[in-house]
């Protein structure tokens, strides 16, 4: 008989076990490699790169506006908050005044994107734990952002809606009452999510005292977003540096306790309530007047640098960019919080196991291509 | 007692899920069956760009001034054209975009000065090699211009 | 305010450090220091003790100079402190990858795209790019570059 | 000889044999034609709707479609085992067929053992997921086949303390006598924990959600049969899918009634069709229970089984075995 080789040698305790490129709950493109003894985890190694596409050369080689469509493909969940944030910078760089109701417009849209980026994140981090049920009525949820997104931009994923100097189309009262029907429609869903997974016993032992990022941890990483305020530090770059028109809203910044997944859960279930409340307060003072304000068709900035630091539904999420003085960017870089998220799972995943991993890897909502770039 | 009272509201928590699925089975399903009943598209959906026919002159008003190429990021669009007359204007004779590049953003749109671009409501959109991305839009126009003299005189 | 705090302690420990306070908040952080490359990782730990977390490091290619640019930042509003670092192209800047954890990866996407290699980072391996790349793309002599400046071009 | 060959018993054999055959078979389509759409009526969508009416068809297009894929052998995969292995899941299955009370007389072969046949076979499932996860040659599937052994043993054992208590009410072992004694009050009344915990250990004897952990599928991919394709595939799914009957079958005998209708009302109904709606109804349950919760973690499972089970169960032998004393 020939000789076979199933796991290592047995005088070898530990082998590795190769999670990913194409793994069902790699969320994209992630492969990790496990070292495991048994269903444990002794060293986690992650592999990204593998949807690099250089975008940030791209940035280098491109007039601003044609970046524009770049800054969506990077967290394609958030496409709308990225553009959002791009055409921020761009506007801070320049000096380009918006007008009072693209601010708003901007603000619903983003905050719907939000929330339709944690519905998906919900459902799939249901569908990691072995639920599938709840991604399909998450996914119905989100269905209804997408139309209203869809009305308003043309496009379900990739928006490319923002404009430097407000957005490239107006909003019209079919927009406000789909968006207000789906508010109502959101505000009875909390409580069937609630019973269907919230409460549920095996989601509980599934999440709590898993995966504790703490607020050590988290500084050591750089870690921001939800998975930051999951351990009790309320650091939301909405409030800490208004940006656009937020600081005008009565909103919550929810935080956790522990920072383990079920904090986690909790914090961003509790944001997208909190995103409920600014649209709502959004819809209720949107201003009337122009909704792009005259911007010049060659665009040249001063020479100079700026910073622009935003929330993405993922965390802090920053736009730098440097400007010689020509049309193009000297240097296009982008923070994305993902980076540092992933970045913990070094130090997090050992000493659990392979169904925590992937409960863990769920409960940070990682977009790889955001962070491969 | 704890260890009960684990089980019990254990169990009780499942029995709520249930309850929250079995609803579910009676509501009214949310599936299109896609080629049988279609969705209404938006006013704004993108698909990608063709030429605007208009009223006045029955076909476009291109000038081939490439702006829409230059400003393009991704290099999709050709353009070209003639002058008619000597001292006239440049009309365009020749507009072609490969799709598979495209990314809707939109911005040959908002430059062209003639407001000639508009987004196409094609979304069934179908090849099998890459060279069917390509797509004509001067060839486009005639065939809608055609389809339309066909309506008028059934019509 | 941690702020200003840090910027006393840095003072103490790198007393040639430049100071620039952004006032009107038009770069988007409210104060940057550039430091020499020797001092780095003083101020990493002056960072770190202080409560600071490392936001990002990124890099700058000039004719003349790289540059290194850290963002720290900690929990309150309008904290962000640049520091930068210059060095020549043939240098090589310490890594902060034993303070700050996370500087890790971070350093090791610079090196990545800049072929900056940091002393006392044990594993450089490419990050985002493909294991086998021995090119760095962000470097101002790769592929299509529209300009290749100096520093005092841009920042007077 | 040919007296021998016609006798009853000989004839029965036969006949249930190939009916055996043919039922499995087309019960096992039908069920994954039935989870399909009640997961898809859960889940707000119809389910399989193209081939035939309302998709009923569906599954003998797949089943088609299996048969006529390519097997993919594993490099250095053991090869015997490779192909056996899904053979020897499927052959205990069949087995239980032949004890099963479909109704009265409805039985293919009488047994006065015939509890202790079905659990005792239905145990070698266990031992070809085993086979199929070993000879894979993958870590995915080894993991997921050692998942399985330590899962089975676990719930092996409520599941047999919760059938004990009903054995020790009716002193047999016979499928029959055990109907027979439900023929006005059901077990499930008189027994509920016992029978609780025979649905819930089915469950995971069955490797159906919340408790596939063998397969998880986000975790594992798809457990021990990642690296099976075709008709190896096909055989686990048909027999994950003949298990649920069957044990859903033996709780319907056990704890339902079997072929009586609910408090001796039988209303005209012949015996076998009451057995068959209970049975359906529990594999509607537990269809149901699959599409609704999340996956338990696998230490989580083996502390739920060692102490919560396990425990319980024997409690609650220990109390019927008094209060029957007692009586």
């Amino acid at each position: 008989m020939a000789e076979r080789q199933i796991a290592s040698p047995a005088s070898q305790k530990i082998y590795s076990l190769n999670l990913g490129p194409q793994h069902p709950s790699t969320h994209g493109v992630l492969r990790i490699l496990l070292d495991l003894d048994g269903e444990f985890i002794v060293k986690a190694d992650p592999v990204i790169g593998y949807g690099h596409r250089g975008h940030e050369k791209m940035g280098e080689n491109r007039i601003y506006k044609q970046f524009l469509p770049n800054t969506s493909r990077m967290d394609y969940l958030s496409g709308m908050i990225f553009n959002h944030g791009f055409a921020l910078a761009v506007e801070k760089l320049i000096g380009i005044e918006v007008p009072e109701r693209a601010k708003y417009i901007r603000v619903i849209a983003s905050e719907l994107n939000r929330i339709s980026s944690h519905l998906l994140w919900f459902g799939t981090y249901l569908m990691d734990l072995g639920g599938f049920t709840p991604f399909l009525y998450a996914f119905d949820d989100r269905e209804h952002i997408l139309d209203i997104l869809d009305s308003v931009s043309g496009s379900r994923l990739t928006y490319s809606y923002c404009r430097f100097g407000g957005v490239c189309r107006d909003v019209d009262a079919a927009f406000i009452d789909m968006t207000r029907a789906f508010l109502k429609r959101m505000a009875g869903r909390w409580a069937d999510y609630d019973n269907l997974v919230t409460k549920n016993i095996i989601f509980i032992n599934r999440t709590r005292d898993v995966g504790i990022i703490d607020r050590e941890l988290s500084r050591q990483y750089g870690v921001t977003g939800p998975n930051l305020r999951a351990c009790g530090i309320g650091y939301d770059v909405r409030k800490a540096e208004p940006y656009e028109v937020y600081d005008r809203f009565d909103f919550e910044v929810p935080t956790g306790s522990k920072g383990d997944a079920l904090d986690r859960y909790d914090v961003r279930f509790k944001e997208m309530q909190q995103s409920c409340r600014i649209i709502d307060q959004a819809l209720d003072h949107l201003p009337g007047g122009p909704y792009l304000s005259k911007v010049p068709q060659k665009l040249v900035p001063p020479k100079g640098e700026v910073y622009f630091a935003f929330e993405s539904a993922r965390g802090l999420t920053a736009y730098y960019l440097v400007s010689d003085g020509s049309t193009s960017p000297y240097r296009c870089h982008i923070r994305v919080p993902s980076f540092g998220n992933l970045n913990v799972l070094n130090e997090v995943l050992p000493e659990t196991m392979v169904a925590d991993a992937i409960s863990i890897l769920g409960s940070i909502d990682v977009v790889i291509p955001e962070i491969d770039r | 007692m704890s260890y009960l009272k684990d089980i019990y509201y254990g169990g009780l928590s499942l029995v709520e899920g249930m309850a929250v699925t079995f609803r579910r089975l009676f509501r009214p399903l949310v599936t299109v069956q896609y080629p049988r009943k279609k969705i209404p598209l938006f006013s704004a959906f993108r698909g990608h760009t063709e030429l605007k026919i208009f009223e006045d002159t029955g076909t476009h008003k291109c000038i081939a001034c490439g702006q829409c190429e230059k400003v393009c990021p991704s290099n999709v669009i050709q353009v070209q054209g003639k002058k008619e007359q000597p001292k006239g204007p440049k009309v365009g004779t020749h507009y072609v975009i490969d799709f598979s590049k495209c990314s809707l953003c939109g911005l040959c749109i908002e430059i062209c000065p003639t407001d000639t671009l508009q987004f196409s409501k094609e979304y069934q959109l179908v090849g099998v090699t890459q060279s069917d991305c390509v797509i004509d839009l001067m060839a486009r126009l005639a065939r809608q211009v055609e389809e339309k003299k066909t309506q008028a005189i059934a019509a | 305010m941690k702020v200003q705090e840090i910027e006393r302690v840095i003072l103490e420990k790198l007393p040639d450090t430049i100071f620039k306070r952004d006032e009107t908040g038009k770069t988007g952080s409210s104060w940057s220091a550039v430091v020499a490359a020797s001092g780095i990782r003083d101020a990493a730990k002056a960072f770190e003790t202080s409560g600071f977390f490392l936001e990002d490091i990124m890099a700058l290619d000039f004719q003349d100079t790289f540059e290194l640019v850290y963002h720290f930042n900690c929990y309150e509003p309008g904290s962000r402190v640049v520091v930068r670092v210059l060095f020549g192209h043939d240098q090589v800047p310490p890594s902060i990858c034993d303070i700050f954890r996370g500087a890790g990866w971070l350093e090791r996407e610079v090196h990545d795209f800049f072929g900056i290699s940091f002393s006392g980072n044990p594993d450089l391996r490419p990050l985002l790019l493909p294991e086998d790349a021995d090119y760095h793309p962000l470097r101002k002599d790769f592929g299509k570059v529209s300009a290749y400046r100096k520093r005092e071009d841009i920042y007077g | 000889m040919s007296e021998g060959f016609l006798s009853s018993e000989w004839l029965r054999l036969i006949l249930g044999l190939l009916i055996v055959l043919g039922f499995s078979q087309l019960n096992a389509l039908f069920l994954v034609w039935l989870e399909r759409k009640v997961a898809g009526h859960i889940q707000l969508r119809p389910g399989p709707m193209e081939v035939g009416p309302h998709g009923l068809l569906q599954t003998i297009m797949d089943g088609i479609k299996l048969i006529g894929k390519e097997l993919i052998l594993p490099l250095q995969a053991d090869k015997k085992l490779f192909f056996v292995a899904p053979v020897l899941v499927f052959m205990p299955v069949l087995v239980g067929f032949l004890v099963l009370p479909f109704g009265p007389n409805m039985v293919i072969h009488e047994m006065n053992v015939g509890v202790l046949l079905i659990f005792a076979f239905s145990t070698f499932t266990v031992l070809a997921i085993l086979a199929g996860g070993w000879a894979s040659n993958n870590k995915y599937a080894l993991l997921g086949a050692v998942r399985s052994v330590a899962q089975n043993i676990a719930y092996e054992i409520p599941l047999l303390l919760a059938v004990m208590s009903v054995v020790i009410m009716v002193n047999s072992l016979s499928f029959s006598d055990i109907v027979n004694a439900q023929r006005t009050v059901w077990f499930i009344f008189l027994q509920p924990v016992a029978g609780l915990i025979y649905l819930i250990s089915a469950t995971a004897e069955t490797n159906r959600a919340p408790f596939d952990i063998p397969e998880a599928e986000s975790e594992l991919v798809a457990g021990f049969h990642t690296e099976y394709s075709g008709m190896g595939f096909g055989l686990f799914f048909l027999a994950e899918y003949t298990n649920m009957f069957i044990v859903s079958a033996v709780a319907t005998s056990l704890f339902f009634g079997g072929w009586n209708g609910p408090f001796g009302i039988s209303l005209g109904i012949p015996g076998v069709f009451w057995f068959l709606f209970k049975t359906y109804v529990l594999i509607f349950v537990i269809m149901w229970v699959r599409w609704t919760f999340p996956r338990i973690r696998f230490d989580q499972l083996m502390n739920f089984s060692w102490k919560v089970m396990i425990p319980v169960s024997l409690a609650n032998l220990v109390v019927t075995a008094i209060v029957l004393k007692l009586i």
